[in-house]
């Protein structure tokens, strides 16, 4: 087998997220005896800067591209020219809206939202107030998930009114300062959803400091969330499979590379977890420090 | 009887402490050249500046051809027919010299500068002018001199009816002295108004038809240039008659040696100058602008880097190489240019006069003995008899004579046994200038070694033991207190590398 | 203010002092502290109070760095990242070396000093001018804050008590009723500090004398560049101590974050009346700056205000309170 | 920032203009370039010198766009922002309303000139500092982007052709051999205008005028104020012109986009040579600039520097660019 070269390109770097992907990446690549590289933009905002990276990735000349698109329309192009190029594309994280890259390995982000909102439901008897705090307000993810939950309530809970969305960049610290104002001002608020680990830990964070009882429920592990899930800080978070997603792009793009079939979409799934099954196996497996 | 061209009457202007103009007049005929004379701050250029626009005046009337208008801003006065040469270089420095000339003016074709013809331009005027100066050379390059035949390029090109000159021939030697002169002449036979202001009493007798005099803001009188001896001009500046007082000099030639200079050299600025100054004495610096009195100074005292010469303190070689060597090795130096490199202007009258000496009002764990500070200041606002309010006024509210004396006491609280004073009396009115003759006299009397450097000849007269002189970065050599002004003069524009000592008596 | 009535003619009205100003931005405050009164009734709750102090806990420490140094007339961008990567440092030594609690204490304020003293001789030394220096300096220590830590975020778990540091209150354990949290004593204690340095000392002389005229300064044979440097370096302790903060109150140090807070400390100084020319400025402005701006963050999300226009606002606000800044001056 | 103490004349050595700094900077892109080249065989493929200009494209037409405000001695932080404003009112224009695509391209140019005009008179009539003003102006027009397009990217994809603004390739339609994309192009008109505003025009003249000694030009008759707005409000036309090419790049107005674009903007306005002070700069020395910038980025990444590090070298490069240019000038 030949020492392939795989360039993934990631929607963000330093967020924990990111760097379980990249973790499950280097673990295939160790594995597969391939050599990869991982790169993303500093916020998922930066799409132009997403698209340099791509095309630099492109100059490389690799063998094979992982791609998380921030906005799959505006990665057209590029990808049409790794295409011309025979560079096959697997496609992670969030779906590309294209034909061409040859498989997806990805978590549907607005059925896993909305399982965080029936989880919610479920913990505060299917009435009162609950509020999101999300990490962007246009980026994919973002949406998906503001979506997800927020739809899920209207449809499902008449009695559950979601007062409101309000968003952090991710920074725990902002997001810390946005729930205490969401809980001062909304003193009968039932439960917070944070919508990715950075708005999931500053929830659970503004509810320690102010001493309040509200449900709350995050997204994606790591060492933070993972320890207030087990203490009862947070009631549960869902958790996408990031090691996974990591692991099964690099493994397609292998695959593709030896010219094997491909199914069209790698479901790598999402769980909810909480302090009672945390440490079941399949669980454990997901989470990420 | 022609209409004059322009009429100031009872012009009033006040800065926030200061009453610059109080029913100032002015009057100014067709091809007339009108010199403007007054001590320094009695308002000459504030006048001016109102009838060019810069300033708005407080009150009183303006009239252009009998007229009455208001100027209110620069371009208003060149479209008036009104251009100034101000006392200040006002020039772009990063822009070419025809650049500076024709700003505002551009000759253009279809809307883009025409920047051949912007050049020939200029070169017409600087062949009119007799000036060998190449149009496309940037500013910042060109000596004050230069620059200050740029800021007459620029006002000729105006072609204005009025041309006013705010001491134009401050850093020019004499044969541009002698071009301008000519091109003065020769606007005067087309017609053109011209305002003339020098402190040089020979320039006023060669140029100008009639004198205007102002003193303390306020009009003193106007007199034919040719029939009104100078000596009566000066009384009309300064209110009275001056005797020619000089304290009686002192023999300080068997006094300790303070400070020995020797072969301090700088490229063409300071070419080999060698010195010594006494316990007790005090050194005058004369010499023209440009002579290179402040570039001496401010080598000795480390502010500018050198690259030859040794100094010596009290007999002791000492290595100086920044202002805060100086001022350990007990070397005062008071700038020429105190807002610029004087004075904090945000911090107020007591931190400004502790500046130098903060280090021994600092206690343990770096905090200020500020009530240490105030009696120090006080003391000096007593001594000086500096007028503010309090020691907490902000130094830029005090009146600029004030502000100098702040700045001298700061030295004084320093402490240092050399002390070079350069201008201190730039900017003063007379009262703080003999107030601060009386200091220096003080000083020197209490044994501390003091260099003083002026453009004021009488002012170098009054005060100096010796007369050290200047040209081209030259020191061309030292004179006796009392020597003749011809004598200092002539060293002054001896330009050939020659040093000639006379021992006094 | 003492008399002022200088014995030359002020014609133009009677002088006042930077009290005005203060009392401008402070009655800013003010007003802004009525309208949400008034706008809901869950803004003047202590709780909420506390939740506003707290929130203006790390910029405000952030912006007394700046301050200094916007009074020397320089600028420094690197506040942001200098405190993530002294948080990061604090990490270090408590998680991956397993060194006692006021060694990680000590060892943020040392980074952040040692980094001060670089950018400030890379300043005065080297004489680039602040906005770069400082912003090479951002995106250096953002750099190395994530090689430091490995990208990843450092916890404290293994230090009991370490997020008490900002979170506790040793107040509240006294007064009861009165539960301010350590992180905003802090705060205080270290605007207090400030003052006092910037008022009392040499240091703080020399940096608003620099900040007036730096060449005066040389030219009175004073080492402008060791005070400059002194001046970053203070700066930069600050930093440190904004560091720990926020490392407590997160309970971890997070290497991603910091870019971006540099803007809004600036802001913070320029609102509370200091000139970014230099010269002028007091700590207590810069902390009513601060408030405003955690006040305004705060009680436009009690109104549920759309986030996309409370950015809007706080912009519109920070022009305008400089222009009353400056119409100020000029009708004085 | 300078050294106030230079003498008048420069006596010493012959004088150098501009020309050796910008050969300076332009041998630290050559010197890049080699080591890269060497690095890596695919560094100087025509695909990858393709995509670094591709890159250096927005970037390069924001930081043409800073370098006039910073001639002036201004500054503007805004540009960034300001780009996503204007590919947000292009977005609105073409898909919101379905009008035609010049419209777009003039909608997008417009709003950057009334936005420069504001900018410009707040700095110039209110006397607001330029960093004041243009921070305001940037979280302003970034809470603007996203109210006005719904906080979602707007897609162009019923205007056909939008894309090929600055994907498509004129040139390569005629010489096959040398696709250079149209948005290079694009940023090499920009520059050579502005180099020609610059050096030809009156505009050009005062901008560099006022950067070097306002006061005079004031005193010289000329409409100050004025001229200021119109530079503030070319570079804000330029702006708008960046935020086609963005548009256009992504196939889409992305509302979040913008915010730190501004630095990246100044770096290599100030890589270029120009000075923060105003006065003297150059539009070939940006260029020069914001490619050092992107092939430093390209390059890291082809050579598979991990990002972190990219950081770090990043911040390293601007404050050694900088300080060369001080050595430079001070032995000359
Ligand atoms: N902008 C200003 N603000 C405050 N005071 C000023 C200002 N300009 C001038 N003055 C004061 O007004 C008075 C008159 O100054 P002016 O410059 O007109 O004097 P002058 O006659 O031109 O003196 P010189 O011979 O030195 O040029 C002085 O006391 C000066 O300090
Ligand atoms: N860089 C500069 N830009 C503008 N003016 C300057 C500059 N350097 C010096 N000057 C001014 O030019 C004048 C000539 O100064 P120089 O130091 O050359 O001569 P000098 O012998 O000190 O003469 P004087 O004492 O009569 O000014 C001084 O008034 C000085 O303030
Ligand atoms: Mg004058
Ligand atoms: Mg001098």
């Amino acid at each position: 087998q030949e020492n392939y070269d795989i360039a993934l390109i990631s929607k963000g770097f330093q967020h924990q997220f990111w760097q379980a992907v990249k973790a499950g990446a280097d673990q295939a690549a160790a594995e597969l005896g391939v050599t990869v590289t991982f790169e993303g933009p500093e916020s998922e905002s930066q799409v132009d800067r997403q698209m340099d990276m791509l095309a630099a990735a492109l100059s490389r000349g690799p063998d094979a591209i992982g791609f998380a698109a921030l906005d799959s329309q505006a990665a057209t192009p590029l990808l049409q020219q790794a295409n011309d190029a025979g560079i096959p594309i697997i496609a992670f994280d969030s779906g590309v809206e294209s034909d061409i890259p040859l498989t997806t390995a990805t978590t549907d982000n607005v059925a896993a939202a909305a399982l965080a909102a029936d989880k919610m439901a479920e913990l505060i008897g299917e009435e009162g107030k609950v509020a999101v705090v999300a990490h962007d307000q246009t980026s994919r993810t973002g949406i998906d998930r503001v979506d997800g939950f927020v739809n899920r309530i209207e449809e499902a809970y008449p009695n559950i009114e979601v007062v409101t969305v309000q968003y952090g960049g991710g920074d725990q610290l902002q997001s810390t300062e946005i729930t205490k104002s969401i809980l001062l001002a909304n003193p009968d608020l039932k439960g917070i959803f944070g919508a990715n680990e950075g708005s999931a830990i500053g929830v659970a964070n503004g509810k320690q400091e102010l001493g309040s009882e509200v449900v709350v429920i995050g997204f994606d592990s790591g060492a933070a969330q993972k320890g207030m899930v087990e203490s009862g800080l947070m009631a549960g978070a869902i958790t996408q499979n990031p090691v996974g997603i990591g692991y099964e792009t690099v493994k397609a793009a292998v695959a593709a590379l030896n010219g094997e079939e491909l199914p069209e979409v790698i479901d790598t799934g999402f769980y909810y977890y909480d302090a009672s099954n945390m440490t079941d196996p399949e669980i454990a497996a997901v989470l990420y420090d | 009887m022609t209409t004059p061209l322009v009429e100031m009457l009872d012009i009033d202007k006040s800065f926030p402490g200061v009453r610059a103009l109080s029913r100032a007049c002015f009057e100014l005929l067709p091809g007339e050249v009108h010199a403007l004379m007054g001590e320094n701050g009695a308002g000459k250029s504030t006048l001016m500046k109102i009838l060019s626009g810069v300033y708005t005046r407080d009150g009183g009337t303006v009239k252009l051809d009998g007229k009455p208008v208001e100027i209110t801003s620069p371009r208003q006065a060149l479209d008036a027919g009104i251009s100034i040469i101000h006392q200040e270089l006002a020039l772009m420095r990063d822009l070419t010299v025809a650049q500076n000339i024709f700003i505002g003016r551009e000759p253009r074709r279809f809307g883009i500068l025409d920047e051949a013809a912007l050049n020939r331009d200029a070169r017409a005027i600087f062949a009119q002018m007799n000036l060998k100066l190449e149009p496309t050379v940037r500013v910042e390059t060109l000596t004050i001199a230069k620059q200050q035949m740029v800021e007459i390029a620029k006002a000729l090109s105006y072609r204005s009816r009025v041309l006013i000159m705010d001491e134009p021939t401050a850093a020019l030697n004499d044969a541009e002295i002698a071009e301008l002169f000519a091109i003065i002449n020769q606007l005067k036979s087309e017609g053109v108004g011209i305002v003339y202001i020098s402190h040089k009493m020979d320039e006023i007798k060669r140029i100008s038809d009639r004198v205007t005099v102002m003193r303390d803001g306020e009009y003193v009188g106007t007199v034919p240039a040719a029939d009104t001896p100078i000596d009566t001009i000066i009384s009309m500046m300064v209110g009275r008659t001056l005797s020619n007082e000089t304290a009686a000099i002192t023999d300080t030639s068997r006094n300790p040696v303070a400070l020995e200079v020797r072969n301090l050299r700088r490229g063409r600025d300071i070419r080999d100058v060698s010195f010594e100054l006494r316990r007790g004495e005090i050194l005058g610096f004369a010499g023209l602008m440009g002579a290179g009195r402040t570039e001496v100074a401010r080598a000795i005292f480390g502010a500018d880097r050198r690259e030859g010469g040794e100094i010596w303190v009290g007999g002791k070689r000492v290595g100086i190489s920044s202002p805060q060597d100086a001022v350990a090795a007990g070397i005062g130096y008071l700038s020429e240019d105190r807002k610029l490199f004087g004075l904090a202007t945000g911090l107020d009258v007591r931190n400004n006069i502790a500046l130098a000496s903060l280090a021994r009002f600092t206690r343990a764990a770096g905090v200020l003995d500020d009530a240490g500070m105030h009696q120090a200041a006080e003391k000096y606002i007593r001594q000086l008899s500096i007028k503010t309010p309090s020691d907490t006024q902000e130094a830029r509210l005090l009146s600029g004579g004030n502000q100098q004396k702040v700045v001298i006491a700061k030295w004084l609280l320093r402490d240092c046994d050399i002390l070079i004073f350069d201008e201190p009396t730039r900017g003063i009115d007379v009262g703080a200038k003999s107030e601060i003759y009386r200091l220096l006299n003080q000083l020197a009397a209490d044994g501390k070694a003091i260099i003083v450097i002026s453009s004021e000849l009488p002012e170098i007269l009054r005060l100096s033991h010796r007369i050290a002189v200047m040209c081209e970065g030259r020191l061309t050599g030292i004179l006796p207190g009392g020597a003749s002004q011809e004598e200092i003069m002539r060293l002054a524009t001896l330009r050939e590398p020659a040093m000639e000592v006379r021992h006094a008596g | 203010m003492t008399d002022t009535t200088a014995p030359i003619a002020q014609k133009s009205g009677p002088r006042v002092s930077g009290a005005l100003h203060r009392l401008l931005a402070f009655s800013g405050l003010i007003a802004l502290v009525v309208v949400f009164s008034l706008a809901s009734p869950n803004f003047m709750q202590t709780q909420n109070v506390l939740a506003i102090l707290q929130a203006t806990s790390v910029n405000g420490v952030l912006a007394v760095a700046a301050t200094l140094v916007i009074i020397t007339g320089g600028i420094d961008l690197s506040v942001g990242t200098l405190m993530t990567f002294c948080a990061v440092i604090t990490g270090v030594i408590l998680t991956y070396w397993g060194l006692p609690l006021p060694l990680g204490v000590l060892g943020a304020i040392l980074a952040g000093t040692a980094v001060g003293l670089v950018s400030g001789t890379i300043i005065a030394k080297l004489k680039v001018p602040p906005f770069i220096a400082t912003l090479g300096m951002m995106l250096i220590l953002k750099g190395l804050s994530l090689v430091i830590s490995g990208t990843r975020p450092i916890y404290f778990n293994d230090t009991p008590g370490f997020t008490q540091i900002a979170q506790g209150s040793l107040v509240g354990a006294v007064i009861p009723a009165l539960p301010i949290p350590n992180g905003v004593m802090i705060l205080f204690a270290v605007a207090l500090l400030a003052a006092f340095v910037l008022s009392r000392t040499a240091l703080g002389r020399y940096t608003f004398a620099l900040g007036s005229n730096e060449e005066a300064v040389r030219l009175s044979g004073v080492n402008v560049d060791r005070w400059k440097i002194a001046v970053y370096a203070t700066a930069g302790a600050i930093c440190g101590v904004a560091g720990i903060l926020i490392a407590s109150r997160l309970n971890s140090a997070q290497p991603a974050l910091g870019q971006g807070y540099e803007l809004d400390a600036i802001a913070a100084v320029v609102i509370g009346g200091t000139s970014l020319s230099g010269g002028r400025g007091t700590v207590l402005g810069t902390l009513i700056g601060a408030l405003i701006i955690s006040v305004l963050a705060n009680g436009l999300r009690i109104l549920s205000v759309a986030q996309e226009w409370q950015t809007v606002v706080t912009g519109t606000i920070i022009i305008l309170a400089v222009y009353a800044d400056i119409l100020r001056r000029r009708t004085l």
